[in-house]
């Protein structure tokens, strides 16, 4: 079983696609998918969810309020 | 998130923390993509919650302009009032309340150009207030004239050859009127940024935080300087941290080195104490303090 | 030709204003005709849904802005949706095929074009010029103005050293329209 | 509500006008005031000063007037009763946050000595020449109340009365001084706290949850709330809505403007203030407020001996401009007679609302002193071919 | 004279409004613009910063209006043609200064593009609520003029008029656009240099021994100086004397402010910019000005369609008010029809003039967006009992 | 004069220098017995005749306040404009016509209290002017009301148990906004007054004087001061002279030491330099400057 | 009594607008009459001559204005100089002895008192307490208000612990007031 | 004969008797006399004509412009 962390929630519909949080993920743990949403801003996501130690820096960094990271307290 | 792991978790903070402070009936706000502001909003609500402060009682009081919209935003009492008047209407709250906590959350623009007397002033009585500028180092709401802040050479739609009007330094003219806490950091410095606001706020008398921030729309582009991100890394990159730098040094050029850091902490009786003390003085038990 | 009204609809940065201006252009600088342009300010309107209205006439115009729109170019899903509603029964309706899905019941009430506009552009190397290819278009099928006239205002209204590639995307709109027409005819014919 | 014992100066006093109406204040439960020097108005921050440690209130001088008349909106919306005093080119500067004050419903009393302009004019000489002003100084529309002293009794008087109005309509009231009245030393009178009518807040009773800062309830006024009081509202100078919301929208700004518009004017008749003098079977009659009506009365007096049958009457409350008394009594009488510190001001609505049914005759004063009672006595003769 | 051909963009345009008005002032010799950005008159002095440097002038963005209203004062004593541009809050704060601007006869140009208030109010959208403001927003008595354009052309023909009225009367001239008309794009026709007239300053041809500043030699306009020249003068905002020193006495303030009032007045039927439609037989008269007088002409239209007598004229100069014509046509027609976006201001003024003589009906709209022609029409119908 | 003298001498200059430069047929002027005005008047006459300018290029602006009266007494195109806006008349008219020399004569009230906003802009703009302000540490005009340089516990009457309100530093506050000169002296120092406004008008760029100036009538008076000359000879007694001084260390107490002497002096470019260099560096040919 | 218009006139510092201010008090305050006082203000009105009006009347006043005084109070020259031609003919004329020195022509229109004021103040002791003995000798010539509602007022206005002094001051000025008048009465008897 | 090298002239009508000049004339030439200008201010006069060297000083002083010294060219 994978050792997971931490994860983020993304709000689809906030995101503007700055990447703000993909590029100030300590872990690189986020990229740019090829999603948009219906505002056509591209959409980030968990590549790599062990990266992620849910520190929640991309939710500090996200100006749209889009995102945010936190640790799991309980892991499957 | 991916689907597998959401399915076997707990999601303890499903609600992102900053949401709780916001206003949510009003989002999606107004401000572009890879605009700064919206960093900022994240790290005042942390500090907020980190004071411990009782949040019924903190005002927040906004001019108007982009950074002016945060106001709006949060859910707080929260004041929206005229371009410049932030910080007076600011002073006459805290002086006929001063169980509140003041914060003046505004723009560069708003705050220095049209409203640059009230902050020495304010600064100058000491009155009990925290002023955060977003300091995006152009006029954003009225579409990206130059401000008393943008650097020589950068473009605006005023100046738009580049401008040659020399900008504040903001730290040095807050130290000068007499700011009990200053200091300066970026939209990349979340962390900093967060415990700087927490500081100010929990210091008695006139602090000033200045975050400087990417106006993708107006600034960064016009100067052909790329989008927020581009901002944020060249903030990265080029921040050097000087804590207690002498706020003469730190004047900023255009895409030069910026000096951030907490300047400035001293200790200085606020207005009120000022007042109280005195009036005691000369009245002793006649005195009658304001009960409000 | 009596008042006509137009919206062009998109989102931030698709060129949806200046090619609004440029029909206006068209019509009173080149054309001899009077154009009116009116657009939306301030934050509110940046980023999200943005709108021109343009109103051309063969008489002096009164009332600037557009009441029921003959002609809607929408050029983004959220535009699109907002808009499409004010359009006068059997009106013009231009949408960019990619960006916009259209209602079946709503096709049927317009006169409805589509044009692959980021597509073409995309093939012509810039999407940013993805709106002069909606120009084209919208001088094609439309027939509202001098072809020429439209080809000059675009001309006059970008950036020096692009015109090449704007003129390109103008004509290849175009082409795209008279295409749709002659597709039309054809079908009509038959 | 009854004003508080401590702070009024119950007796007979002699003292200026701009005395009078700081006392006014203190009376009324202003605590906070807010101002910046310009003669002929200081006399009054200046009492204020002096009286505020001993009653409980703050005095603040600030920067400048502009920083004055906001900060007392801040003081207001932290619970307090507010005002700021001035003079001509202090309310000018002022003119943006009168504005303020009307979009968003924040109960407050500017009071403006009025001395001789346009810009610095005539400092230390009377005027009333900021009269239109006081309701279109700021862009846009707006409706605010003004009230007119003409004693220093009244300056104490209309002080409470407007701060009173302030709080019942939720608007700026303007007490509309002028350099005579203001400088002028009379006995006033001041009664027992519990004899003065004080009007207090009404801060809504609903819990947070349920609360809508805009809402009226059917009334045209809404209930207040004050910042720390766990509402956590909004308060814009844009276009808002129910909730206090902005709303870029021409239907949310006709819904607001009409409201903030019509709970003055509709409410003109309650908000009126006038005093009749032998206006029934009047041939004339003599339209004046303010320190000009003072001097009306030898006029009158003098007229009447001369058997012309002159009325008089008084705008104590020029705005909202009691229009449809104008328009009743226009077409009962021959002609109105209108003096004015002024080239002609207050004039203007008394000939519109007269609409040619009476004659209206302005007797013009440019200022720097009172008209001569001779001046108003020779048009009440004239208008009606009496010389 | 002619205007400087060099930066005179003669030609068509497809421009808006703010554009436009920027061209006009170039056109008409400005040399100095001070500006504070605010929406939706910014993109004027944006146009002016990349034009000046080509052509020959000074723009600064000033710390405030403030700033700006005074700064542009000094410019023009220092010799040069200048003006600022706002919106309302903007205007707001520059009150103080057309007043000083109108005691000392300072010819400038202030342009407001309306907005709809008050306060921040619709910061992007139309209004024409400022129209009072513009002639009573200072402290004190005074007159101003102000000019309504409906279209980028005519921003472009006002603002060279403004200026031209500035220098032959020694007023501030206001340019009282709105959003609309601001940022409309249509087609504007600048001529070439030489066929438009540009009014230039009249400096004295007295030498300074014998010049006296406000000595008008028996014309109601004194000749102008500037610094620099040697005259040695002296300018205040107090109340002045020919000599223009201070004189604190109600005689010379009398004889000051009824000059500076009575050069406009008087000279109303000379400044009168009125367009007429049909205006002869008519029954009802439609008066409007700005954007709305466009949106009033398919409503005139279709009531002329129904058989309705109606005429329309359109009010270019509103200020000074055409009284004795309001009041001459009032004896003709049955009714005005005074459609405003605002909540009635102008037809204040036609009502008073129309003094019983003919209805005048007000068709509001609080702003945010132009009238329907609906509206319009159904008032012209329902005014004579049409309906 | 003693009569025998008169009688045998030529009398070479029967003419109070300062009268030239005086419009004496308003003469008496309005200021009261032992106020300083006058006394800093005679020094910018005496200034002003040793700078060997053309007279007819000096441009004076003034305020609003007993100072401000300085405008309409000087015999030179003098502007006597509204409270607290001389630095931006000012700024106008230097932009529009290069060629004046403008200095802005005001008090410390119309200056730093209404008018500080205009003061650190056009300091910051650096703007060519000079600004000399009588700073008698009250409002004068209106009657004696407190300042922004009242100093702590001083009285005036909108604080008449005492001030508790700090004041500004003026030199540092000018400093740090941006001025290339900057001088404090009082009126007892008319030798260095006479200097200082020679130097200061001699600096291209926005220039600063403070005198520091008795007002008996409302200020000496009420704080039980004595009278003007009593306030000379305090300055006599109390000044110290530190050229060079930080500006940050020359704040003022109530009857304390007053450090006076030359602090600043350095060069900027002017803003008409900076417009200039900057748009032909853009324009090269093309650009046309400002004929005027 | 009807309407009574008094001026007093002298330079600032004299205590012109502190004797208004007294006999305005003791009329509306101790007395049961109505008063009104008007000064003049600003820096014009500072140092050089002021003056103070005063209208005393048993009805309410309506004009708050003097405009041709029954009473004139001249302290300084400069001030007498330009006050006194308002002066009703007949009206009661105070001057002080040392400081005014009037005209004979003048003195035959009016009816024509001095008093020493300064010296008896000196004698007093304080030169500064002039102004009460004015008072007091107007209360005696004019007897427009009762003597004891007069003397209340001037220890209701004066700072405390001066009282003494300024009621001393006030009882001289009263007492040189009788004295004129009762030589006068002897002369008449004569 | 006396060795004058400066004097003043005084302006009786200007003068407030502020008593500047006397307190700054650098070598106590001045003093205030017992003489009043019709204002009621006492004047200043030169107490000692040899003491004044025509430094001018008390002009510069006085707020007034009600005296000033100079240099005498020619003593008789
Ligand atoms: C009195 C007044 N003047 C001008 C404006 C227009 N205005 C609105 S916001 C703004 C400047 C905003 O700049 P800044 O404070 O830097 O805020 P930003 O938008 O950059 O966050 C201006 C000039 C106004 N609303 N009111
Ligand atoms: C807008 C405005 N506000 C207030 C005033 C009143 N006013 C006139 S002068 C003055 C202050 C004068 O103080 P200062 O500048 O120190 O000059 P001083 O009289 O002491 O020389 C004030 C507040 C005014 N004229 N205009
Ligand atoms: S919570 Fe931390 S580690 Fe996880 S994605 Fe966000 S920034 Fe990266
Ligand atoms: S930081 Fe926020 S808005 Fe930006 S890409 Fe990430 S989730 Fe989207
Ligand atoms: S204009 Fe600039 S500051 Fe304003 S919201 Fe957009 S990016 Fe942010
Ligand atoms: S009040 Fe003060 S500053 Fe004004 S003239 Fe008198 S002494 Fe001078
Ligand atoms: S000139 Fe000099 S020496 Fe002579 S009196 Fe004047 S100060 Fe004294
Ligand atoms: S300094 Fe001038 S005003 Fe003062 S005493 Fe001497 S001469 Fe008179
Ligand atoms: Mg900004
Ligand atoms: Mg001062």
């Amino acid at each position: 079983m994978k050792k997971v962390r931490g994860t983020v929630i993304i709000k689809d519909d906030s995101c503007k696609g700055c990447a703000f949080c993909v590029e100030f993920c300590p872990t690189d743990a986020l990229h740019l998918s090829d999603r948009y949403n219906a505002k056509g801003y591209r959409l980030p996501e968990l590549l790599d969810p062990e990266k992620c130690t849910g520190c929640g820096l991309c939710g500090l960094y996200c100006p749209d309020f889009a995102i945010h990271g936190y640790i799991i307290k309980k892991v499957a | 998130m991916p689907e597998e792991l959401t399915a076997e978790l707990e999601i303890p903070e499903a609600k992102n923390p900053v949401e709780s402070l916001l206003r949510m009936e009003r989002m999606p706000h107004i401000w572009c993509p890879g605009c700064g502001i919206g960093t900022t909003v994240n790290c005042f609500a942390r500090a907020l919650e980190q004071s411990k402060l009782d949040l019924d009682n903190v005002a927040i009081v906004s001019g108007i302009g982009c950074t002016g919209r945060v106001a709006g935003y949060l859910h707080l009492d929260s004041f929206h009032t005229t371009h410049g008047r932030a910080i007076p209407f600011a002073t006459g709250m805290k002086l006929a309340n001063p169980e509140l906590k003041l914060v003046v959350y505004s723009g560069d623009g708003d705050l220095f150009a049209i409203g640059g007397n009230h902050f020495i002033h304010a600064a100058r009585r000491n009155v009990d207030m925290t002023v955060i500028c977003v300091n995006n180092l152009i006029y954003g709401m009225t579409g990206g004239q130059v401000a008393p802040t943008t650097p020589v050479t950068a473009k605006g739609t005023t100046y738009p050859y580049g401008s040659y009007d020399p900008p504040f330094n903001l730290p040095y003219l807050a130290d000068s009127s007499g700011a009990v806490y200053v200091a300066r950091w970026t939209t990349y410095h979340v962390r900093h940024v967060t415990k700087a606001i927490k500081e100010a706020i929990n210091t008695r008398g006139f602090s000033f935080v200045e975050i400087i921030s990417p106006c993708p729309t107006l600034y960064s582009r016009r100067n052909k300087l790329g989008d927020g991100l581009d901002q944020m890394n060249y903030y990265k990159e080029n921040s050097e941290i000087r804590n207690g730098a002498d706020t003469k040094e730190v004047g900023m050029d255009f895409q030069g080195k910026i000096i951030v850091g907490k300047f400035v902490e001293r200790e200085r009786k606020t207005y009120r104490q000022l007042m109280n003390e005195h009036l005691t003085n000369v009245f002793g038990d006649q005195f009658t303090p304001y009960e409000g | 030709m009596a008042r006509t009204e137009i919206r062009i609809a998109g989102f931030g940065g698709q060129g949806v204003i200046l090619s609004g201006y440029i029909f206006g252009k068209a019509a009173s600088l080149f054309d001899v005709k009077y154009a009116t342009l009116i657009q939306s300010f301030g934050p509110e309107a940046r980023g999200s849904a943005c709108s021109a209205q343009v109103v051309i006439s063969d008489e002096p115009i009164d009332y600037p802005y557009i009441r029921k729109p003959d002609i809607m170019v929408g050029l983004s899903q959220e535009a699109f949706t907002k808009y499409c509603h004010d359009l006068k029964p059997g009106g013009i309706l231009i949408t960019e095929e990619d960006m916009v899905s259209v209602d079946e019941n709503l096709i049927s009430e317009f006169d409805h074009y589509t044009v692959p506009a980021t597509r073409i552009a995309d093939q012509l190397g810039r999407r940013i010029i993805m709106n002069m290819v909606v120009v084209g278009c919208f001088a094609a099928v439309t027939g509202l103005l001098k072809k020429d006239a439209v080809k000059k205002a675009v001309e006059d209204s970008i950036p020096k050293g692009t015109e090449e590639l704007n003129i390109k995307a103008f004509e290849s709109g175009y082409k795209h329209g008279l295409q749709i027409l002659k597709q039309r005819e054809v079908q009509e014919t038959e | 509500m009854n004003a508080d014992k401590k702070a009024v100066l119950t007796g007979a006093h002699f003292i200026d006008g701009d005395h009078a109406a700081c006392e006014g204040a203190i009376a009324a439960g202003c605590k906070f005031v807010a101002g910046y020097p310009i003669t002929p108005s200081t006399e009054v921050v200046e009492r204020i000063a002096a009286r505020f440690p001993l009653v409980g209130g703050i005095f603040v001088q600030m920067e400048d007037e502009i920083a004055s008349s906001i900060a007392i909106q801040g003081a207001v919306w932290a619970g307090k009763k507010a005002m700021t005093v001035t003079s001509g080119p202090g309310f000018s500067l002022m003119m943006e946050h009168i504005g303020f004050a009307a979009i968003t419903e924040t109960p407050c009393v500017f009071i403006n000595v009025q001395r001789g302009g346009p810009s610095t004019g005539l400092p230390t000489l009377p005027a009333q020449a900021d009269m239109m002003q006081a309701r279109w100084g700021s862009h846009g529309d707006y409706e605010i109340i003004a009230i007119v002293p003409n004693s220093p009794q009244e300056c104490f008087d209309l002080t409470i009365r407007a701060f009173n109005l302030a709080e019942e309509y939720r608007v700026p009231v303007l007490v509309m001084m002028d350099e005579c009245v203001g400088h002028m030393t009379e006995k006033v009178e001041i009664p027992e706290a519990d004899k003065i009518e004080v009007v207090e807040r009404k801060f809504t009773e609903k819990p947070p949850g349920e609360y809508r800062m805009f809402d009226t309830n059917g009334s045209m006024v809404p209930e207040m709330v004050k910042a720390g009081a766990g509402y956590r509202i909004h308060l814009t100078g844009l276009t808002h809505d129910d909730r206090g919301y902005p709303a870029m929208s021409p239907v949310v700004h006709n819904k607001m403007l009409r409201r903030l518009v019509d709970k003055v004017l509709l409410n003109e008749e309650k908000i009126r203030h006038i005093e009749e003098d032998q206006v029934e079977g009047a041939d004339v009659v003599v339209v004046s407020y303010g320190i000009t009506s003072r001097v009306v009365l030898p006029a009158v007096n003098k007229a009447r001996k001369d058997g012309i049958k002159v009325g008089h009457i008084r705008l104590i409350t020029v705005w909202p401009f009691p229009e449809s008394y104008i328009r009743e009594l226009a077409k009962k009488v021959s002609a109105f007679v209108v003096p004015e510190l002024n080239l002609g001001q207050i004039v203007y609505e008394v000939e519109r609302c007269a609409a040619g049914n009476a004659v209206t005759q302005l007797v013009s004063h440019a200022g720097g002193a009172v008209h001569s009672p001779e001046e108003i006595y020779d048009e009440i003769k004239g208008v009606l071919g009496h010389a």
